[in-house]
């Protein structure tokens, strides 16, 4: 009777270990063969909110959603408890720390006002967490597991005889070595888990190691492998487990990254701060180059400093999110007007302005699309899950290069967030292209950088013994400004052009993609981390009967117009479904421009936190039943 | 000499007003630009917008006319990415005090070595003649429709409070004097700032050549004054720094022009960068491989597996 | 034999005063009651490059559209005989200045080299001024006044006694006095417009006035009134002559303009200089009142100040075009966020980047409607001609105050530096709407500026007596942060439903309008500066037995996509033909977007300069016969 | 007296890390806000992003929690509409000093009667520890992976070459200090400077309360240190700057808090306004009236006419 697959949640306070807990268990697993996906959720606040991880373990598959209600919930603090008790399964687990039992929703003052009133309705202001584990014990034959948090570290303090404040420190362990027990994860996956945490100090492994034995055993004795996993049957020898954010850095040096500019903010820096770690491009065999990554003054000089080292010749990009993409628009603009390859890396988030920094959404395509004034060619791509972001990472240079352009990359807070297992990638058939880049010519003397005779110039860069001009104003092709309303509609379509004809070069099925079938039922259209939650979907809804097929949206420019206007074309309005994480349905309105279709069924989600998995298919079905015209979903904390 | 500044310029048109106060930088920079013989191929002249964002374009050398207040990060990211180029800054008063201000602020800190220019004319030039951040408190010049009533910034006490290792101000009709100002900046390893006087005779009726005529003096001609940094030591660093500051504060009935402070002892960016990453120097960013010849990654498998090992996780079930 | 109406094309150097010539021309004829369009075109420069003004003025409507070959053209300068030779209609006038008459084309420096090089082809790189004299003279019969200016200055100079310097600022009256010998204009109207240029100057009015009655008189001598004008049937008693600049200023001090910030650029800057001229707002019977003009450091903080100073309860906008629009998105979308009445003036010139900053476009309209990142209400409206102009200015602030957001009032170069006479506005029902905003309350302490019980909030402007905040970050009622879901999706939903209240409060039929029949043979579709130049090229097509319509685009946020698609379904899409200043057709885009109907047949130009009446006129002959799809127009130097 | 501080509380929770500085800097406003007696419908706290633009919802005033680096420009709209509500600024040091170091600059220049408060903990706190302006070269607190290669600025210099006329320095955990110092900037008529030390003992581990412990000492303790301009003489005047730069480069064993420059002789920004422009005091821009109550604009045709007056022709054929 064992498991396919384990849902497990961690919540706790900002700051005090979940995170190290989710990585631990993350590595652990994927040790031994498992699929992770785990989506972590947390305020725009360094210590002391809640947050929360919520972690699907799959024996089967590679997952690529969240599904709930959990097997298990491990609540680190009393706040965990009031927040999550309703997400736990019909006899699922929820641990707990006794030292909180008697703490009442009244005296949580981390918790905000609006989630406070409503758990005072249900729960009542003076309820203590005792009172909500009983409630989900005997209402749901939930299994509470209690443990005294202090006297688990009290051992370790006995044992290695250090004080409270360090002991502190371990607690990320507790989760683990009760997930580990109930799932009777091994201890060699365990100790592998700790080891890749904390490398450099194999003392904190000892320590560590010693509790989760401890905890194991303990759990084991009184509860059993209640969750025990079925034997992974997934046949990847090495997978990679890391965060959107990772993988994009991955791909970014494989891609030969030279220059990165950014400017701190959530949910794009974590990318810069790992290729911060990776600068001198150090392997055995020594260094094979080095990059430059800057922290800028502001996102203006983010963008504009990336492609001033674009025009001397580095493969370079700048990673962002919504805020400081406002700030990039002129610096894009120069960038088309003068040709340059370089890439934005734009990892959407909550907004408008400021918004939720911490929380997801796809509410930034049309501004992507559109945004800086006049008229210009880019190329916006977007990416759906951890593989397709490593590729499109390398992808996005090479687009850059070749078209000589701005490549805007669109990520979101779901993806940059989720730490997720992924086969390695594999090597053939990755290419590198720099298009007409020259790096060293003997000429010497000024040439023309925008050679009119082709859409596409010779590219020599700053440097490379030849002299060039460049310029915002319009200008000749030696760079230098002209008004001539002549030579301004040549270089207008010059221009233009080369979106034409990266159109007819890329093909259309690279741009979007249909999964499942075109004559199924429905058709569900979406893009970047709708994917995968779509897909699942799509299963659960075959095998209740209703066949779809998911139509998945890669390029918004230049857009397949013909691909998808074809596989539209095959379904009545009725059944085409638009999938987003935003209230305007963006890609819809995309979809409109581009073929005239107007699709006029959707399932939108704008609370910030991802699209389950559970809440989709019901949404999909209604709609598909007839019964409703748009879904707005809201699951989750 | 005559035949090699001929080397610089280009045939485009200048189209500066009559008697506009930026032909005389041009002309400082051709002549610096001849007698160090720079390589017009490894010479980067970067420009924000105004009259004295077209710099460029009369100069032969890679010339990179960029945005608004912008000209300061695009040459960042060009000198970071090769460091081999010499890299020169050409921008408006406007531009690289008001709008730029930040930017400028941020060159200082890196001590990255580029050579800004400021073209110092109290006005927006190209916008018709707006007050300027260095357009003094109700000064009124011709097109305005009424007096200033901002406050001035100072160019030489804000670099020298951003950090810049290098500080002059010139002066557009003196072209010889300027160009030497210009050598000098060139040659100083790090951040060197000139704030270059530059009448607009179209708008500024307040700050003309008359007016400059019997005001300015030569700070080298003064007995006693010593700019340079001669020890590494705080006591010096913060005197000379001191007498700058004091100096700057001059305007009036006499206005320095000249090298106000130079420290060559503060380590260059490129210098921090290179401590922390050796190999940064040998093939500069922009000029390294990053494929092989037939477009394979230089980082192939292998080497993707010993960068990001942390990450990999061999399966053992 | 009298005309209906005269062209008249004036070239010179900028910065040499052909501007003046224009006003005052411009204000005469007005004061004769007649209706003038006069159009600049200039370089980015400030003295010695090429500009000329074409001027239409018509005895029997009020003109807004611009006709080729002129009657006449003054050409200052060697440059401009080169230039615009081949611009005079058969039998026309060219008057030029005999110093010039020996120049060739190669001496001409100041002229780019991709016009040199087209002249030298036609003409040869050695041809003189007089040679293409003689030459457009033989082949087009054109009358060719030489005038030597240095004479005509001379009598000046001997009669007042000045030097030659001085006597250059009078060059701009050879222009106007061979004008009004020609269209024998009247000296009471020469005078009047003297006197307006020149108000505080007697001594100008009167030395100018000298020359100008000489100037008459010889010319009246030598040519007579060959340009006679038929005395005006327009009616208006009272014309207002101003640029589309001054009309927008205009409507700001009327709808009740308290803070206006701008930093300096082409061409909304001058929007800003007047306002600052009349900040004291000062009336015979005291000031109304003051208004705050700031000059910023730099956009944001123009775009920033002026949400500040909105909420401290001014009526507060900024002016800019596309550079500094590009750096005021994040503060857009601030504004949004905490339902903020801001107006952006926004002048749309040629991009992308720096570009063309003083030629003209319409490429900026998608970008404006998608400025920044996640989503929010704002209205996007544009203006067509200085009425438009007019009273949008006013609207704005009143759509502002009643729905608490952004609004972004398009406009572009071509209206900006267009003069043209326009009837005296109407006053009765101009109404100012400050919807919920309140001045003062007796409240004393917080109140919740948020309150969700309504889309639109009671507004306590910042110094009314009550406490508020502001974040832009997502936020509940009273202003404080929060990220709880649910409060989220309200929130959301709040902000957005106030743009489907103003879809439904602010009439279709004001938001879109068709002009002539919708039962024609085609239907143009336009926005913006189009609707002069389309609006006359239906009465010229209708006169050729073509019938068609014209739907003039309004607001583009919120679209009135029932309207517009009710329209467009009468139309086979052959016969819908979108005619823009840009690339890409951006309007008819937005139409896809909105109502599904894709406009398969356009009239683009994106060569910097105005669409003339008549190559508009046969570009839509051409499409309505059928023998083109899209026809790109390039007409002007 | 405390109770009236309470009224100056509001009840939303403050998430700032247990012993974060920032607690100090609010305890300090609302101290001052109480010894001063402010209204709190007519104060106005205005704020960026980061840790410390949380800081107006912790504090019953108007609260305005604006854009990264944009807070002093918010206030600056905020102020010229009505210049009877007093506004205070609060930022980081990277909100202010890195992304709007330009506009700090231009609140110099204009003198406007705003209180700047900067949060100086040398880290971008709420992104996780970045370097911000003020750390120092080849500093590396515990969240860099590798050590600073920028150097800092100095807040205190850079407003006084910026035009600032009140410029001082705090520290957080001197509640009291500091309270006095910000009542004495908020008294103060112009743009007004207080650059707070303020330990993040999340990220910062150089700057702790224990490095600040020994090295601070109160400028107003040190004998003969007068930092107020009494004379509007540009002598005086550019004593005291110098006075005041000096000290401001004393960063190590020993760092002076306290007042460093006060200037009360320049004009405000609002006094130059209403030099020019006499109906800008009677009634602020914010409150002036637009129209009649039945919604007639006020300015009809007639008041048009005589605005207007140069655009308007009078036919007459
Ligand atoms: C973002 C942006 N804002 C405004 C402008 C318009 N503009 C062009 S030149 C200029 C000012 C130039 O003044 P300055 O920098 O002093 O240079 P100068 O012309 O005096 O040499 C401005 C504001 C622009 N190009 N970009
Ligand atoms: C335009 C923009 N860029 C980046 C960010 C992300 N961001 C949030 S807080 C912060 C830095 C805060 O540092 P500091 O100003 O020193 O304030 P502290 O948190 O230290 O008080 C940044 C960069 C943003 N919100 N907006
Ligand atoms: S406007 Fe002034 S700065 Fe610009 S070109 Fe003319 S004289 Fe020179
Ligand atoms: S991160 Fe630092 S500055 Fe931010 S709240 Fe925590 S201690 Fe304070
Ligand atoms: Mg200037
Ligand atoms: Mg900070």
């Amino acid at each position: 009777m064992a498991l396919k697959e384990a849902l497990i949640l961690i919540g706790g306070a900002q700051g005090l270990g979940i995170e190290t807990s989710a990585v631990v268990l993350a590595t652990a697993f994927a040790r031994k063969g498992y699929g992770i996906f785990a989506s972590r959720e947390y305020f725009s606040n360094i210590v002391g909110r809640h947050s929360y991880i919520n972690m699907r373990i799959s024996s089967n598959r590679m997952p690529y959603s969240l599904v709930y209600p959990v097997h298990l919930i491990a609540a680190m603090d009393a706040e965990s408890v009031f927040t999550h008790h309703d997400e736990v399964m019909e006899k699922g687990f929820l641990v707990y720390d006794t030292g909180t039992g008697k703490t009442r929703l009244s005296q949580i003052a981390s918790m905000e006002p609006p989630l406070k009133e409503r758990l005072s309705k249900s729960l009542g202001r003076t309820a203590t967490v005792e009172d909500v584990v009983k409630k989900i014990e005997s209402e749901k034959g939930v299994n509470v597991i209690p443990v005294s948090f202090k006297l688990v570290l009290d051992t370790l303090r006995s044992k290695y005889g250090i004080g409270l404040a360090q002991a502190q420190r371990f607690r990320s362990s507790i989760p683990v070595g009760i997930v580990a027990g109930l799932t009777g994860l091994e201890e060699e996956a365990l100790e592998y888990g700790l080891r890749r945490r904390f490398s450099k100090r194999p003392k904190l492994v000892e320590m560590n190691m010693f509790l989760l034995r401890k905890l194991v055993s303990d759990i084991e004795k009184e509860y059993g492998n209640q969750l025990k996993l079925e034997k992974s049957t997934n046949s990847h020898e090495e997978v990679i487990v890391a965060s959107g954010n990772d993988v994009v850095a991955m791909g970014k040096v494989v891609g030969g990254v030279r220059y990165q500019s950014y400017y701190p903010i959530t949910p794009a820096s974590d990318e810069s701060v790992l290729l911060e770690a990776k600068e001198s491009l150090k392997t055995s065999k020594g260094s094979i180059g080095s990059l430059v990554v800057l922290q800028t003054e502001d996102e203006i000089a983010a963008i504009t400093s990336a492609i001033g080292a674009a025009l001397a010749g580095a493969r370079s990009s700048t990673a962002t999110s919504g805020p400081g993409f406002s700030l990039m628009v002129e610096g894009l603009g120069w960038a088309g007007m003068n040709e340059t390859p370089v890439v934005i890396t734009y990892y959407q988030r909550g907004g408008p302005s400021t918004g939720q920094p911490t929380r997801g959404s796809q509410s930034d395509l049309l501004f992507a699309m559109h945004a800086s004034h006049g008229e210009f060619p880019r190329i916006v791509l977007s990416s759906g899950d951890h593989v397709e972001a490593f590729y499109d990472a390398i992808k996005a240079y090479n687009l850059a290069e070749k078209y000589q352009l701005a490549v805007i990359h669109l990520l979101d807070k779901f993806l940059a967030n989720t730490i997720a297992s992924m086969p390695m990638p594999r090597w053939d058939g990755l290419r590198i292209e720099r298009g007409k880049t020259v790096f060293s010519t003997s000429n010497g003397g000024p040439v023309k950088r925008f050679d009119k005779s082709e859409p596409i110039s010779v590219r020599p860069v700053l440097g490379s013994g030849a002299v060039t001009w460049y310029t915002g104003d319009e200008h000749d092709e030696w760079g230098h400004i002209t008004e001539d309303p002549v030579n301004r509609i040549e270089m207008y379509e010059k221009r233009m052009k080369k979106l034409e004809i990266a159109d007819k070069e890329i093909p259309e099925t690279e741009r979007a993609k249909l999964y499942g079938t075109k004559d199924g039922d429905f058709l569900v259209v979406g893009w970047g981390f709708v994917k995968g939650v779509a897909l699942e979907a799509l299963e659960l809804l075959r095998s209740k009967g209703l066949e779809g097929g998911y139509l998945h949206l890669r390029y918004f420019i230049p857009f397949p117009s013909k691909y998808v206007a074809d596989i539209l074309g095959n379904f009545d309005e009725a059944r085409v479904i638009s999938v987003e994480h935003n209230i305007q349905a963006q890609a819809a309105q995309v979809v409109a421009m581009n073929t005239g279709f107007k699709i006029k069924r959707f399932v939108l989600k704008y609370s910030g936190r991802p699209i389950y998995l559970p809440e989709l298919v019901r949404a999909l079905e209604r709609i598909v039943k007839g019964e409703s015209l748009k879904e707005v979903l809201t699951y989750g904390k | 000499m005559a035949s090699s500044i001929a080397k610089y310029r280009t045939d485009v048109w200048s189209d500066w007003c009559p008697g506009c106060g930026d032909f005389g930088i041009v002309a400082a920079m051709q002549k610096a630009f001849a007698e160090l013989g720079l390589d017009p191929a490894r010479t980067v002249i970067v420009s924000g917008i105004g009259c004295s964002g077209k710099t460029p374009h009369f100069i032969v050398a890679n010339g990179v006319h960029t945005l608004h207040g912008r000209a300061i990060p695009f040459a960042t990211g060009i000198k970071l990415a090769n460091p081999e180029l010499t890299v020169i800054v050409n921008g408006g008063d406007g531009d690289l005090l008001g709008i730029g201000a930040g930017h400028f602020v941020a060159l200082g800190r890196r001590n990255l070595d580029i050579t800004v220019i400021i073209h110092n004319n109290q006005v927006y030039g190209l916008t018709k003649g707006q007050a300027s951040p260095t357009l003094r408190r109700w000064e009124q010049v011709k097109s305005l429709p009424r007096p200033n009533i901002q406050d001035a910034v100072n160019p030489i006490a804000l670099a020298l409070s951003a950090g810049y290792t290098f500080v002059a101000r010139g002066y557009s009709l003196w072209v010889d004097h300027l160009k030497e100002i210009i050598k000098a900046a060139i040659n100083h390893k790090g951040a060197a700032l000139i704030d270059v006087l530059q009448p607009c005779v179209t708008y500024n009726d307040v700050y003309t050549a008359e007016y400059y005529k019997d005001r300015l003096y030569k700070l080298e001609e003064e007995p006693g004054w010593d700019p340079i940094v001669k020890e590494p030591s705080k006591e010096e660093t913060e005197e000379k720094i001191t007498n700058a500051l004091k100096k700057s504060l001059e305007w009036g009935d006499r206005i320095p022009v000249g090298v106000f402070y130079v420290n060559p002892h503060v380590e260059t960016f490129e210098e921090r960068i290179a401590k922390l990453n050796p190999s940064y120097r040998e093939k500069p960013p922009g000029m390294q491989e990053v494929a092989f010849n037939d477009g394979r990654p230089l980082v192939g498998v292998d080497e993707f597996r010993e960068i990001f090992r942390e990450f990999i996780v061999e399966v053992k079930k």
